[in-house]
């Protein structure tokens, strides 16, 4: 019982609370109290890895014993989730400090932003399904106005359709942990895993397994239930676009499903098959989608769905290497996704536009930009030495360990289809020659320069100290599925 | 009880239609409110033995009914902006983002 | 010696380059210096490696995997290797402090130099193939950085283009190779490179093998993926063409398929004839390609396809001494066509321009290129008693030994590019160093010292190595393939190991071929020219060319022998004007293949429509699979 | 339990006459005359706190659609559309959903067969009712996002 995982709750709602308090008073203080949440978070995160990793799992509860009441726990899986979040999150509030002065209400914005960051950090703290699907429901909600928070046409059409697929999508997810409680009389994960345990999948668990495949699915977006995420991706303001690519379906729709899946179900060959043929075909068609766009912002969100792709083809391989890379692959992609649509998001905010048509050769006047959105691009391309490319490697050599070439075949291929939208993002907006009208353009402010700095800092210094941090962060992580599933 | 399950599964696949097959933004709304009483009332036939809901049912039959409130209640503000920016109900002409 | 000095090599030169990041653009000579000094370094590093006895650096194995982090073994073919790749970056950065002098990026230059080499270097002591792995595309992004640079005569969007293609062409072989090594793994159970070594036999097999090729080939520039090169050649400046796709690309491609072929496979005959007819095309293709081009750095560009051909055919017939040719030919082709960019270089940096229409008569003011560019060129074009005429008539002796009777096809057609290389390159000379001066070029200089070393130095090279062959051939080559060539007093005698009749007299015919190519353009060329109509060429000519429209020096024609009209004679040839228009189509490049992959694209974007009916129906279709799943199962 | 079944019956007729008529205000009504047999429904179950959840979900939806409506029109002129192909895509799919669900998947489920419900729990509900507090939380600070009239501020 310890008080810590409270605190990844408290401290976001309290920012909240302190800010809708203070703004009238305090014109920063949104700018302020955001920021230094988030670095307590982080640094909160950052302070438990020594003891969680090593295998201690710390908890709270509140409440009756069982599934009644608040019910806390933090494995190094969760913990690996929560410096994500914190890492991206800390990232985009800096960064929200400049780029948000394009939007009107600030506080407002930091009040949502603060309640989705407490509904996210609830998710992998849960340590039963009604928390989890408590924390997916003020995330997902918080998550809504943050993309319509333009209120001009495109976001709160974004907003609506993103609002009305979730929803479908929550009383998908209600009803199979209904049956998943009916069955087993319990909610609580680690229980669910004990009573399941060496039992086959039932009709009616299989049903329910079914039902949150599909409810968890689409707040992770991959193919078929992914539909609203390009709109919602390339409308909402970059910022929360970063989150949101970064780790927002990861956490709400994934993070869910890993639990469900290797927590609590066996994972059974049939639903291994399935995860790898949606996470194939969202793969491939969300990268030649991708290909297609000259909107820079729609262009990256169709890669989320192409990522999440390798990422649940990983997981779905089942094995020890590939939940590994699946899971390496997850918080590589949170950063240099994050950091693309910040990269973006400057270049948006300097030049006005994000048509790829329309820009062009701005290496020169924003340096820090184009550095940094080359970094990411050679890391989401699979480039040593950057991060995404030793996910993607064990990912590709994982399915074929497995016996899976054709699934590695399909990952490779996706990968060079990357690779030749990302060389499209670059020779369109940071090569070739400056257009008569950014003659002008500069360079982005200093706040929104360090957030980039940093996530290019961390995909080069992952992709070169990679061996020591599976050690330390994912090989953990990754052994609580395997301790779980096997 | 089977009757009951039907009923309700027509319920949930009602509000499908109303989501799926309605043009109206209030409508597909409206379809949504069915689909979250239709959940509801299952997990109440669920938890239902002797004449009263047992479980955790209830509670996540209350967190149910919150949600939906909460969800639903943040539609209908962004339909009538909706409404506001782009003159019409009609879902299928408000289709700006595609591609 | 310490196996520690391993990492040495490695690791010296990138942590420099990081280093080198740092140093401000104000103080360049010591960016510049620093380069150099930390090449030479790594050099001296390279040659005591070479020169102590096998040596392994190992870290713990990773927890994940079996595979240790950083697992480095020299043995005599990477430590020969790591130390030409070292010489190249000595010789490199110092020929750039003049050569890239005043241009933008420089800031970048450098540093990349380094991380090259010791990527370059990683790539080949890692003796596991996740490190291999990483090295290798290592290179290719700094290879992508780079082009990036790019030459000052090409526009911004050409520059990105070549890069483009450079990491989709050599990004997808990459990929390639990744899923090769996957199934080499899935075969042999060991991701180290020294301990795998498994027979080529089943669909896997050979698709590892295929998949392992095509990285290998892709990387030196082989057919069908060499598209890269040429483009590549027109967009970046020639000392980083002399560096990566000339030397470092083709030292890291064959050593691999030497790999491949020596170690991890053992080569069946269907392998060996896939790896010879890859060979055979790929220099009579791109032979046929480097006659039309008016382009210095592209015609090099082609040559340096071509001659990859050789090392292929090689490596193909699966003969020690055809392999140990090729190795061979790898090695005194990254020398010579080093030399030729580095001279073709120093003419850019002189005349301002590469274009042979518009070159012609510095041999008398650049003495030193002159004699560097011709060594290597008739080294190129297989001349004796230079090197590669030495490791030709090896990789055709290994054709001999090879054994079928049809082989001689191979031979023949080697032999045709040889003398269509010679062609290519008499009139190369002819029109930069010979024959008349155009006016727009003034009084020219010869290159400054530091960009005369590095050319005399592979001149030099190209020389030893042909005069005594037996040097290389014993000390570098005999140990990776397993022969035991005669020792070095002996080495003249190289004629004396193997029958050389039949390679002789085709040899001998093929430089007669040559010679009447040659004559043949000379006297189309005569018959075709314009008479001189004069008057059109204005007072403002100065060696800058790029301010120039080509229609402005048509006038010029009459007064020298041009090289462009011995190449329209060839492209107008019967029977080749097709083929020629369809390579300037580039219909022959796979890279542009890729543009069918638009229409998937758009129609899938069609279905992307805004209707939120429709998405909502894909999710119910979701479903329908997953409940018809869930029936199909129980 | 006749009576939930007549019960559901009624919510699915409201429910489906709310979607099919022209007037929106009546469609509407038509809602509240489904939640109120919800509702109903809930307390015959014996669920008291569904029940009470409901009445303040429908005694706050309500009025906020009839303040929609008043903000914006009545009528519901879709309905008259014609439908397009796409509308006849939708259609199948979930015609198709239709049958598949009740003819693969609902059959197999044995939801004859589940056993009984598990045991009650007793004690006290703690904090947890703050959960939900949180959600509806997250829910006003959204409107209180949306209702903004300007959103982004031009340069």
């Amino acid at each position: 019982m310890s008080i810590f995982p409270l605190l990844f709750v408290i401290i976001p709602l309290a920012a909240a609370a302190i800010i809708a308090v203070f703004y009238r008073v305090w014109e920063r203080s949104g700018d302020v109290f955001t920021n230094v949440a988030n670095a307590a978070l982080l640094v909160l995160s950052l302070a438990l890895v020594p003891t969680v990793m090593k295998g201690e799992i710390i908890s709270y509860d509140w409440g009756h014993s069982s599934s009644l009441g608040i019910h806390f726990s933090i494995d190094s899986l969760s913990l690996l989730m929560l410096i994500t979040i914190s890492v991206i999150c800390l990232a985009a509030s800096l960064y929200s400090v400049n780029y948000m002065e394009r939007y009107t209400s600030k506080p407002r914005y930091y009040i949502l932003l603060m309640l989705m960051i407490a509904g996210m950090n609830i998710v992998p703290l849960a340590a039963d399904l009604v928390n989890l699907y408590i924390g997916i429901e003020i995330a997902a909600v918080a998550c809504y106005a943050l993309v319509a928070f333009g209120v001009e046409h495109e976001y709160l059409e974004a907003s609506f359709k993103y609002q009305i697929m979730g929803t479908v999508g929550t009383l998908c997810i209600l009803p199979g942990i209904a049956f998943l409680y009916r069955m087993t009389g319990s909610l609580n994960i680690v229980e669910l895993h004990g009573i399941l345990a060496g039992q086959g999948l039932t009709p009616i668990l299989l049903f329910s397994a079914i039902l949150l495949l599909c409810g968890l699915g689409l707040k992770a977006a991959y193919m078929p239930f992914h539909a609203w995420l390009p709109d919602a991706h390339s409308t909402a303001p970059s910022p929360v676009s970063a989150i949101l690519s970064g780790v927002f379906i990861k956490v709400i729709g994934l993070y869910g499903m890993i639990r469900v899946f290797f927590c609590i179900f066996e994972m059974t060959t049939t639903i291994s098959w399935i995860l790898m043929v949606f996470g194939s075909i969202s793969l491939l068609l969300g990268v030649f989608l991708a290909l297609g766009q000259w909107d820079s912002k729609r262009l990256l969100a169709y890669h989320s769905i192409s990522q999440m792709g390798y990422i649940l083809l990983g997981l779905g391989i089942a094995t020890p290497l590939g939940i590994l890379g699946g899971l390496f692959h997850l918080v590589n992609h949170a950063l240099f996704k994050g950091l693309l649509f910040l990269d973006v998001g400057s270049v948006e905010m300097q030049t006005g536009t994000r048509e790829l048509k329309e820009l062009g050769g701005l290496n020169q006047k924003m340096p820090v930009t184009g550095i940094t959105s080359a970094i990411a691009s050679l890391s989401i391309s699979g480039f040593p030495p950057f991060n995404g490319f030793w996910s993607k490697l064990i990912i590709i050599i994982a399915a074929i360990q497995a016996g899976y070439p054709w699934f590695a075949a399909i990952a490779a291929i996706g990968s060079i289809l990357t690779m030749a939208s990302f060389l499209k993002v670059e020779k369109y907006i940071f090569f070739g020659s400056l257009p008569e009208k950014l003659q002008k353009v500069k360079e982005a402010p200093m706040l929104m320069c360090i957030p980039m700095v940093l996530l290019a800092a961390l995909c080069l210094g992952i992709g070169i100290a990679f061996p020591w941090i599976i050690d330390v962060f994912i090989r953990p992580a990754a052994d609580v599925l395997l301790i779980l599933g096997s | 009880m089977i009757p009951v399950y039907v009923l309700c599964a027509i319920l949930f696949l009602t509000g499908i239609y109303g989501v799926v097959a309605k043009k109206n933004l209030i409508k597909i709304i409206i379809g949504i409110s069915l689909m979250v009483q239709s959940v509801a009332l299952l997990l109440l036939i669920l938890g239902y033995a002797a004449g009263e809901v047992g479980g955790l049912f209830q509670t996540i039959g209350l967190i149910t009914m919150i949600g939906g409130l909460a969800v639903m209640s943040l539609m209908i503000v962004t339909a009538v902006r909706l409404h506001e920016k782009y003159g019409t109900f009609d879902i299928s002409e408000i289709r700006r983002l595609k591609g | 010696m310490n196996s520690s000095m391993l990492l040495w090599a490695v690791f010296l030169p990138i942590i420099a380059g990081a280093l080198c990041f740092a140093i401000p653009d104000r103080i360049k000579w010591l960016r510049e210096g620093f380069t150099a000094v930390v090449t030479l370094a790594t050099l001296v590093i390279a040659v005591l490696i070479f020169l102590s006895p096998e040596m392994r650096f190992q870290t713990a194995e990773l927890g994940f995997a079996p595979v240790k982090f950083l697992d480095f073994y020299s043995y005599h073919f990477s430590s020969f290797l790591i130390m030409f790749v070292s010489l190249f970056g000595f010789l490199i950065s110092l020929y750039s402090m003049k050569y890239m002098e005043g241009r933008g990026r420089l800031r970048e230059y450098y540093p990349y130099i380094l991380l090259t080499v010791g990527a370059a270097n990683g790539a080949l002591l890692s003796d596991n193939f996740l490190p291999f792995l990483g090295f290798w595309g290592i290179i290719l992004v700094a290879l992508f950085l780079f082009t990036t640079i790019g030459s000052r005569d090409a526009s911004p969007e050409r520059i990105f283009d070549a890069a483009n293609k450079n990491m989709m062409i050599l990004g997808g072989a990459d990929l390639a190779l990744i899923m090769g090594v996957g199934f080499l793994w899935y075969l042999s159970g060991s991701l180290t490179l020294s301990e795998v070594s498994i027979p080529l036999h089943g669909a896997m097999a050979i698709s590892a093998f295929v998949l392992i090729m095509i990285g290998a080939i892709a990387k030196a520039g082989a057919m069908p993926m060499h598209s890269w090169i040429p483009h590549m050649a027109e967009a970046s400046p020639a000392s980083v063409m002399a560096f990566l796709p000339a030397s470092l690309d083709k030292l890291l491609g064959i050593y691999l398929l030497s790999r491949i072929v020596l170690d991890f496979f053992e080569l069946n005959l269907s392998m060996s004839l896939l790896l010879m007819i890859i060979g055979a095309v790929t220099i009579i293709a791109a032979v046929m390609m480097a006659m039309i081009q008016h382009d210095l750095r592209k015609l090099l560009s082609f040559h340096a396809v071509s001659q990859v051909g050789y090392m292929v055919l090689g490596i193909g017939t699966g003969t020690p001494i055809g392999i140990a040719g090729a190795i061979f030919h790898m090695l005194n082709h990254a020398i010579y066509k080093s030399c030729l960019f580095l001279t073709a270089g120093s003419v850019e940096r002189r005349a301002g321009t590469m274009d042979l229409a518009k070159l012609g008569g510095l041999g008398r003011m650049m003495p030193f290129t002159m004699v560097a560019f011709f060594i290597a060129a008739l080294s190129i074009s297989g001349v004796p008693p230079l090197n590669g005429f030495v490791s030709k008539w090896m990789v055709y002796q290994g054709i001999i030994e090879a054994g079928a009777a049809q082989y001689w096809i191979f031979l023949v057609v080697a032999m045709f590019g040889s003398a269509l290389t010679l062609a290519s390159f008499i009139k190369v000379g002819h029109s930069v160093f010979l024959g008349d001066k155009p006016r727009e070029i003034g009084v020219v200089k010869e290159a400054e010292h530091s960009m005369r070393f590095p050319m005399v130095v592979l001149a030099v090279l190209c020389v030893v190595f042909g005069i005594f062959a037996q040097l290389p051939l014993v000390y570098f080559i005999g140990p990776v393939v397993g022969i035991s060539f005669p020792a070095f007093p002996a080495a003249i005698s190289w004629t004396g190991i193997w029958s050389p009749t039949s390679g002789t007299i085709l040899l001998l015919v093929a430089l007669a071929i040559g010679g009447l190519i040659y004559l043949a353009g000379r006297i189309r060329v005569a018959r075709t020219a314009p008479l001189y109509i004069g008057g059109e060429t204005t007072g403002e000519g100065t060696t800058d060319s790029l301010s120039h429209a080509p229609g402005r020096l048509t006038g010029l024609r009459d007064t020298r022998v041009l090289g462009t009209e011995f190449y329209d004679t060839i492209r107008n040839m019967e029977g080749l004007k097709r083929a020629y228009d369809k390579g300037e189509a580039a219909a022959f490049d796979i890279y542009s293949y890729g543009k069918h992959v638009f229409p998937i694209s758009e129609v899938l974007k069609l279905l992307h429509n805004g209707r939120l009916a429709n998405y909502v129906s894909w999710c119910l279709w979701g479903l329908i699979i997953l409940f018809i799943v869930m029936a199909s199962i129980g | 339990m006749i009576g939930i079944e007549i019960l559901l019956g009624l919510i699915i007729v409201t429910g489906f006459v709310a979607l099919e008529v022209k007037k929106l205000r009546t469609s509407v009504i038509s809602l509240a005359a489904a939640g109120l047999f919800f509702i109903i429904a809930s307390f015959v179950f014996g669920s008291l706190e569904v029940g009470v959840g409901g009445i303040i979900a429908f005694s706050i939806l309500i009025p906020l659609l009839f303040w929609a409506l008043k903000q914006t029109t009545g009528e519901d002129i879709t309905i008259r559309i014609r439908p397009e192909p796409n509308d006849i895509f939708v259609l199948i799919s979930m015609a198709v959903f239709v049958i598949v669900f009740f003819l693969v998947a609902f059959p197999r489920l044995g939801l004859a067969e589940l056993g009984p419900p598990p045991a009650p729990i007793e004690g006290p509900a703690g904090l947890s009712i703050l959960r939900e507090v949180l959600v509806l939380l997250a829910a006003a600070a959204g409107i209180w996002a949306v209702i903004r009239k300007v959103g982004r501020r031009e340069k």
